[in-house]
């Protein structure tokens, strides 16, 4: 059973991360701020895009690694998907019970330090430039994430993911988990890579940062990284923090989470569209701010554990 | 005696013959200081027989269980017998300790070929002698032997930093021995406070127990200064927060080889020393909870301090030293954590300490690693500063895997052995941070520097291996075959353990355990579960923190071949093209980005505690009119030291007491001898 | 912040798409747009004042025989200023509105005449300029060097 | 404060010093002074520091085939007093050499290497020595301005010799921006020294696409061609160049231009620049990653283009313009077309400014980059919003009035902001007064009775006058400078473009801890039009994606551009 919601995971995340992102590009970005039309095909542009670069020619760079620059892109969109596997979706995730926080935090490390040495592998000083700048916002970033799990765990007393869910769904509403929730919905914008805080592929900057050197299906499967990376995040974010709608059967809690997920997406779809990019050090200061904020729910939760 | 195999047979016997051979070697191995080519097998050769016999040991007290104490002949005037005694927990530093230090000096074989201006008879024999001191530390069962191994580390540690004669290294040498004779004479007082106020006047472990659980009840305020002389000394050579500084000046400037061994070693054992005195001597009782939480903040902060002053470095070797002092950190946290908890709830505390043992050993492997690491750059690249050196994964493609291993390791990502004993840390101290929130803190501490030694190491790999190949290492071809089997065997090792973690911290669980009395520590297999592979934690009240790496690595074989087959889908052609650098040619050299500017919006972020790193820009324009005032940017050598004032004081004692005797290093340390003696004189006066 | 991004997003949303489906329905230029450049055969004289003043000197004319010249028009080239238009005397050439003229071939944008010549228009007099800058630059035998290597 | 100046206090004032060879003052507005050659690096020193002179451009002509000289110009413009003035020096062929003003005034950098490229006078004492203008493997001793260098002549370039960049800092990395970057529509090379996120340093290699249209206009074409060519100088401000190409050459030959087309060149001048802005405003917003202000701006500005493309038969190159007036009239039934699309603008110009001005995200980055003090303007002889945005109030069209200009009521824009937001404020400003102006000029044309459009051209255009005139172009103020021709050709045509000044800034704006992320908007403040700056025959000006072109495959572009160039020529 666990190896049939395995398999929906995967595929879930594959089809479902390009989908929303055409999805907010078209009816979001383009109809609603931009008044434009948008692309043609509408939510399936992203596939498009994706499938045509599969079919164009892979560049390697002469001066850098090849063997680590091949294996880069593949490496991060496997630690993706087994990080999408943790993600208690449907209320059971199906590596639920042979992982926990911490293991779910590394392997999403594991898949930003695989795009980061590809990256690196290049040898282009803007492969360089872009990936400092995604690890300088990583180390602001994920102890934001970290601080509001504490919260959790230390109020459902396991580290396990779904005791998290199935502890906050009986608890429902308690203040230090909608303080996490809150400082975690703010770091989701970067964690998405979404305007204002897509610093590290600043198209206009750093020439799209990791992407530089990489071309046709490698740059596909790095996208295709980024677009299950966000659905992970926004998975998390809608089971753990988000305590309505826990039925007895998966199908249902699946389908609830899946409109969640639509609508975190949307709204940040939306700040996207209307946002413009800051720099490092600014966003480097907001996300402090949101630190100090997940850290006094962290506090809040341990003293009332 | 019996006969011989059947003394071989029993664990004493393997140490002693062990013993012998190493320090026989020691001996042999400076007589063909003429000739150089046969010096290095014939020391390999030495150390492998006599490390062989050693590990044995330690393998057979696994299975034999451990030995009762044997009592040498004793010293003439000294009331205490020389006693050894091995037990599980000296067995675990017993294996891996001489298995690091062979392959450091098959390392070193062709690694010596670059220092050619010295003899390497000035390096073999002390790198034999690294396992005899660990294992006289380590089987040591009185204090007085116990000593005596600390002094023999400390000398053979000043031996391997003044290799090479140049002017900084050898001031660089009397520094360390400064800080370590300190150390030693802070043992020494302990000692001689427990020497005081011990009733039969006796020094072995048995009776050390005994005296502290008296001075508990009579003298508390003489133990808690016996502890704390005790804490300074083993910090001091683990390296951890208030006497971190000697580290970034000692090891850098110890040829890589050595300085991995030394880091293989010298922190380790200290920790078995931590692990012996508070787990061992001090029972059980409100002691343990106060010097427990003392440990932890210590921990703590030397995890802080360590990676924000290793976040600065741009010279391989520095930062490599600096991250043993964060490393350290974690070990002292868990320990810190252990003995907190021994009387609060068994479970989380034996976790603890077996947290603290599994990272002692993760870190011995991929530290000296990642030394022998730095010495590559050094053998092919001529320097360590990472500033000036890049590309290298194309000369030397293993030893950048093995660096690569090294990296994921120390940062502590999923497959590899440093996720393990991390996570096991990160969860016990969140664990434990539920009944006391100081280590929750610490916890997020901890995890948040684990994300900083991430960025390190990124910068470490990123700057050295990859980026535009230097044209001076262009032509260079790949290191000779000693240098490479070694890297290659400690990064398997490391992925090892990191597949099966539960079969190495079962053993290491029942090493802990022993060191209290008996009954008191629950069975393994509640703990930790019972797979061979997975470890469950259970503190009690159901499974609370699960790592199971078996079905972690299925997963992603199966995401893998998924994203394989996306990559193949419609079988793209291949084309290799030069690096874009929008239309212009830009040289490598200029076009490398600079390891200085690693992170410099996060470093000017945080920058309230180390000295910003200052940019002047000038505004050159297309007609200055004169020169642009170019200030170089402060290259960060000196970062900034935590108590400049107290480091002035020292090197202000230092200076009057070079000036009364001429000046000379060995004169200093005559001195402090000197007035180490006149201090018992008095004491044993007054007393 | 606030109040001025939800402004931004009605401002975004009254506007509406404006994007004009080009492609599939129809563009008309505005009225008076310089487009593609229409020759009248029958009323142009080969009297080479548009020859004179075309900026991007894509009018050539060359002088066969006493009695025979050759006028080519590089339209690709033309930068429709539509001097041509206005110095010609005899309102042979006509710029319309249409300015699809991609092809894939060069030879639709090319037009060659072959002209009759009487004795008296090669002296110009016939031909006056609007004003004393716009004047024939060469009077008499004309032949203009062909495009190099470029053989339409 | 400097007291009231006419041409004759300037030429006392100088002649105290310095022995005047000869002066002329064709009009109050204008001097020309002759210097001996040891002297006038004095003499441009007095009249930019004690008499505040604005530095505008130096002009080099190779008057052999006249009187057996070399000749050298530099400008000067005294914007409170309305004169233009010109040092003017004669060097003979075998001594070529002169004292350079650089060290003086900073904004000279690039002019006196033009001349020392493309003309061969040696400029002793210049900071910076390095060619500018000509392509790396130029061979030595060749200078294209030359007149006995044939115009379609195309020597083999060395392809070895690479541009001598400066060296790096020591701890700093060479970022390339340029000469393909996503920010940049023209190749330029800006090499970032980098330390991490901040700028150290910069370098700048340009002139990659310079074609040399000074020489095409002084050799090939004719006094009307020269006005098509000079409009198609930039894709933006293609009106502004021919307008002040036209008005220098009446200004030489005297021609009277009637009122009606007059006021026809000022309303289609502000219609331009209406577009300019809202277009730069589009693009400084996507360099920021402000994708919505990018797209509502470019919103608002298409009807102005396809008013334009109305009124003058093209969306972009208006070709209205003619040597003595213009070509179209704008008759009344096109009047309530104007006000409508003006009006339009006005309204959701106003409303897109209104909530896009307190966007605090916007704000922090815009607010603070790129500071640019007066004393720099001063010093680098910036123009335009550049210069208006750091509190100096220069403005071609209130200090030297030209076209309709002094019939107009509008006021000059300034801000003393002195960094990007600033200058952002500066050019929005400046949309609202060019709507103002564009309906007084429908005014005007309802009561100026209609007539005809080209003033009385002489017969013969005289030979060897000096014409001087500016126009205030989007970005700055244009300056075209006409020395008149034989065969009713110029004999030498200069084009200074305004961001040939600002762009020389732009290094002063990357101050201390400038970060990376702030140069693409630096530069951008600038709007800097690189094709004006290197008068290049821009032709594929529409195709806006960004083509990755290696450096062989530009030489072997070029090439055949230039070959398809030589094949049209007649003689």
């Amino acid at each position: 059973m666990l190896i049939g919601l395995g398999i929906v995971h995967i595929v879930l995340t594959l089809f479902a991360g390009p989908f929303l992102d055409g999805f907010t590009r078209k009816y979001i970005k383009a109809n609603l701020a931009h008044s434009r039309e948008g692309p043609l095909v509408g939510p399936w542009q992203t596939f498009v895009d994706l499938f045509k670069l599969l079919g164009k020619e892979d560049l390697f760079t002469a001066g850098g690694i090849i063997s680590l620059q091949m294996l880069a892109p593949l490496v991060a969109l496997s630690s993706a998907l087994v990080a999408s596997l943790m993600v208690p979706l449907s209320g059971i995730a199906p590596l639920g019970a042979q992982s926990d926080m911490i293991v779910f935090l590394y392997t999403i490390g594991l898949g930003a330090v695989a795009v980061v040495i590809g990256a690196m592998a290049t040898g282009s000083p803007y492969a360089y430039a872009g990936s400092l700048r995604e690890i300088s916002l990583y180390l602001i970033v994920e102890p934001v994430l970290m601080l509001a799990m504490l919260g959790a765990m230390a109020l459902s007393r396991s580290l396990h993911l779904e005791d998290q869910l199935r502890w906050h769904y009986a608890q429902g509403f308690s203040l230090p988990m909608l303080i996490g929730a809150v400082a975690v919905f703010v770091a989701l914008q970067a964690q998405f890579g979404k305007l204002p805080f897509d610093i590290a592929e600043a198209e206009q900057e750093v020439i799209s940062g990791p992407f530089i050197e990489i071309s046709g299906p490698r740059l596909a499967l790095l996208r295709w990284f980024f677009l299950s990376r966000q659905f992970v995040f926004a998975g998390l974010f809608c089971t753990v923090f988000l305590p309505w709608g826990l039925t007895a059967y998966p199908v249902v809690n699946l389908l609830i989470t899946l409109v969640k997920i639509f609508v975190v997406y949307s709204l940040i779809g939306l700040i996207d569209a209307v946002m413009p990019r800051v720099r490092i050090d600014q966003a480097l200061r907001v996300y402090f701010a949101v630190l100090i904020i997940a850290l006094l729910g962290a506090v809040l939760a341990f003293v009332s554990a | 005696m019996e006969n011989g195999l059947f003394w071989l047979a029993r664990t004493e016997g393997q140490i002693g013959t062990g013993l012998m051979v190493l320090i026989l070697a020691s001996v042999l191995v400076p007589l063909f200081y003429r000739r150089r080519y046969y010096m290095g097998p014939i020391a390999f050769i030495l150390t492998l027989i006599g490390s062989a016999f050693l590990i044995s040991s330690g393998v057979s007290v696994f299975l034999q269980g451990p030995t009762s104490t044997f009592h040498l002949h004793p010293l003439p005037g000294l009331t205490t017998p020389l006693t050894i005694g091995v037990d599980y927990l000296s067995a675990v530093f017993l294996i891996f300790v001489p298995a690091v230090v062979t392959l450091v000096c098959l390392y070193s074989l062709s690694y010596i070929e670059n220092y050619k201006e010295q003899n390497p008879a000035r390096l073999y024999p002390f790198l034999i002698l690294l396992p005899v001191a660990a294992a006289l530390i380590v089987i040591a069962a009185d204090l007085i032997l116990f000593l005596i191994g600390w002094e023999l580390l400390a000398l053979i540690t000043y031996f391997f930093i003044v290799y090479r004669k140049e002017k900084e290294v050898v001031r660089a040498g009397a520094g360390y021995l400064l800080v370590s004779q300190a150390a030693i004479v802070c043992l020494i007082g302990a000692t001689l406070i427990l020497y005081r106020f011990s009733e039969t006047k006796n020094l072995t472990f048995e009776a050390v127990g005994q005296t502290i659980e008296q001075m508990g009840l009579v003298h508390p305020g003489w133990l808690h200064t016996a502890l704390f002389l005790f804490l300074i000394g083993f910090g001091i050579n683990a390296g951890i927060f208030p006497f971190h500084f000697w580290l970034r000046k000692a090891y850098p400037s110890a040829p890589s080889a050595a300085a991995g061994a030394l880091a293989a070693v010298g922190p380790k054992v200290a920790v078995y020393a931590l692990l012996r005195l508070y787990a061992d001597w001090l029972p059980v009782s409100f002691f343990s909870t106060i010097w427990g939480q003392i440990l932890a903040l210590f921990g703590g902060l030397s995890l802080f301090v360590g990676a924000f002053i290793a976040l600065l470095q741009t010279d391989a070797a520095k930062l490599v030293s600096c991250y043993i002092t964060v490393q350290l950190g974690y070990i002292v946290l868990a320990i810190g954590a252990g003995v907190t908890f021994l009387p609060i709830s068994p479970p989380i505390a034996l976790v603890a300490l077996t947290a603290g043992l599994f990272h002692t050993v993760n870190n011995a492997l991929y530290k000296s690693l990642l030394f022998l690491n730095t010495g590559a750059l050094f053998a092919r690249a001529g320097e360590t500063d990472l500033a000036k050196v890049g590309g290298l994964m194309r000369v030397m493609p293993l030893t950048g895997l093995t660096a690569l291993t090294a990296a994921v390791a120390i940062a502590g990502l999923p497959p590899v052995n440093g996720f393990a004993s991390k996570w096991m840390i990160f969860s016990d101290c969140l664990m434990a941070g539920r009944t006391l929130p100081l280590f929750a803190l610490l916890g997020a501490i901890a995890l948040f520097i684990s994300a900083l030694t991430l960025a390190s190491f990124l910068k470490f790999f990123g700057s050295a291996f990859l980026g535009p190949l230097m044209p001076a290492t262009a032509e260079k071809k790949d290191l000779p075959l000693p240098m490479q089997v070694p890297q290659a065997l400690l990064a398997v090792a490391c992925v090892l353990i990191g597949l099966a973690p539960a079969a190495f911290v079962l053993p290491l669980y029942q090493a802990v355990s022993f060191l209290l009395h008996k009954g008191y520590a629950p069975s393994p297999y509640v703990v930790l579960g019972d797979s061979l592979t997975a470890i469950r934690l259970n503190f009690g009240d159901g499974i609370v923190a699960t790592w199971n790496p078996i079905p972690f690595l299925a997963a992603g074989a199966v995401t893998f071949l998924v994203s394989f087959g996306l990559y193949r889908l419609l079988n793209p052609s291949r084309r290799v093209s030069p690096v874009w650098h929008c239309g212009a040619t830009v040289s490598p050299t200029i076009a490398k980005y600079h390891t200085h500017g690693f992170y410099q919006p996060f470093k000017d972020f945080v920058g309230f505690r180390v000295n910003r790193s200052h940019a002047r820009s000038h505004n050159p324009s297309a007609y200055a009119s004169e020169e642009p005032p170019v200030r170089p940017i402060t290259q960060q050598s000196q970062p900034d030291r935590l108590y400049p004032s107290v480091i002035r004081w020292i090197s202000r004692l230092y200076r009057t007491i070079r000036r009364t005797r001429n000046g000379s290093p060995p004169m200093v340390w005559m001195l402090l001898t000197v007035s180490v003696i006149v201090a018992i004189a008095l004491y044993s006066a007054l007393s | 912040m606030i109040a001025s991004k939800i402004r931004q997003i009605l401002i975004g949303k009254r506007a509406g798409s404006v994007t004009l489906k080009y492609p599939f329905e129809p563009r008309p230029s505005e009225p008076g747009y310089r487009g593609r450049v229409t020759v009248d055969t029958d009323k142009c004289v080969g009297c080479g004042g548009c020859a004179d003043v075309c900026p991007a000197r894509c009018i050539l004319i060359t002088d066969v025989s006493p009695f025979i010249r050759i006028i080519r028009r590089y339209l690709d080239r033309c930068i429709h200023c539509g001097r041509c238009e206005e110095v010609c005397a005899y309102d042979a050439l006509h710029l319309d509105g249409e300015y699809e003229l991609a092809t894939t071939d060069r030879k639709d944008l090319f037009i060659e005449q072959k002209l009759f010549m009487g004795t008296c228009n090669r002296c110009g007099r016939c031909y006056i300029p609007p004003t004393p800058l716009d004047r024939l630059m060469v009077v008499g035998f004309r032949k203009d060097e062909d495009l190099d290597g470029e053989t339409i | 404060m400097v007291q009231q100046l006419t041409t004759d206090t300037i030429l006392g004032r100088l002649s105290e010093s310095i022995p005047v060879i000869a002066s002329q003052s064709p009009t109050p507005h204008r001097l020309y002074i002759e210097v001996p050659k040891d002297r006038v690096k004095e003499a441009c020193r007095i009249l930019f520091e004690d008499l505040q002179g604005r530095y505008t451009i130096t002009v080099g002509t190779d008057r052999r085939p006249v009187n057996g000289k070399f000749e050298v110009l530099h400008f000067f413009s005294f914007d409170r007093d309305n004169i233009r003035m010109a040092v003017r020096v004669f060097l003979d062929p075998d001594d070529l050499t002169l004292e350079s003003i650089t060290p003086v005034i900073p904004g000279a950098g690039w002019a006196e290497r033009e001349i020392q490229d493309l003309v061969g006078i040696r400029v002793i004492g210049h900071p910076d020595p390095r060619p500018l203008a000509l392509p790396d493997g130029f061979p030595e001793g060749l200078y294209p301005l030359r007149k006995d260098y044939p115009y379609n002549y195309q020597p083999p370039l060395d392809e070895g010799k690479t541009f001598p960049f400066k060296e790096p800092p020591p701890d700093a990395t060479v970022v390339t921006v340029g000469p393909f970057f996503p920010v940049l529509e023209e190749p330029s090379q800006w090499r970032l020294f980098v330390d991490g996120e901040i700028v150290v340093g910069c370098d700048y290699r340009g002139f990659y696409n310079h074609r040399a249209i000074e020489k095409l206009g002084d050799s090939v074409l004719t006094y009307n061609q020269i006005v098509f060519l000079a409009e198609r100088i930039c894709g933006i401000c293609g009106c502004v160049h021919s307008t002040s190409y036209c008005q220098a050459v009446e200004e030489a030959a005297g021609i009277e231009v009637p009122l009606r087309a007059r006021v026809i060149r000022s309303l289609i001048l502000e219609l331009e620049r209406v577009h300019s802005h809202l277009l730069w405003l589009g693009l400084a917003c996507h360099i920021v990653g402000f994708d919505y202000g990018f797209m509502q701006s470019w919103r608002i500005r298409e009807p102005v283009m396809w008013l334009a493309e109305y009124l003058t038969g093209s969306r972009k190159h208006f070709s209205i313009n003619l040597v003595g007036g213009v070509r179209r009239d704008i008759v009344p039934d096109q009047f309530d077309r104007i006000l409508s699309v003006a009006d339009d603008v006005d309204r959701q110009t106003n409303e897109l400014v209104k909530a896009i001005q307190d966007d605090t995200a916007l704000i922090a980055r815009l607010k603070g980059v790129g500071i640019f003090t007066p004393e720099e303007v001063r010093l680098s002889g910036a123009v335009g919003p550049t210069a208006r945005g750091s509190g100096v109030a220069i403005d071609a069209r209130r200090d030297h009035p030209y076209a309709a200009y002094d019939l107009l009521q509008f006021e000059v824009v300034t801000h003393d902001g002195c960094d990007t937001l600033a200058r952002t404020l500066v050019r929005i400003g400046e949309i609202f007064e060019s709507l103002k102006m564009i309906r007084q000029c429908v005014n005007l044309l309802k009561d100026i009775p209609v007539g005809d459009l080209l003033g009385e051209i002489p017969e013969e255009i005289p030979p060897l006058k000096d014409g001087m005139h500016a126009v205030e172009a989007p970005r700055g103020e244009v300056f075209h400078y006409v020395l008149t021709g034989y065969e009713n050709r110029p004999y030498r045509w200069r084009v200074r473009a305004p961001s040939y000044q600002n762009i020389q800034s732009v290094p002063m704006m990357f101050k201390e801890g400038t970060y990376l992320a702030d140069v693409p908007i630096t530069l951008g403040s600038v709007d800097p039009c690189f094709s004006c700056t290197e008068r290049m025959e821009v032709v594929d000006q529409g195709r806006s994606q960004s083509y990755t072109l290696e450096e062989k495959d530009l030489l072997r572009l070029s090439r055949s551009k230039y070959r398809a160039l030589k094949a049209t020529e007649r003689k």
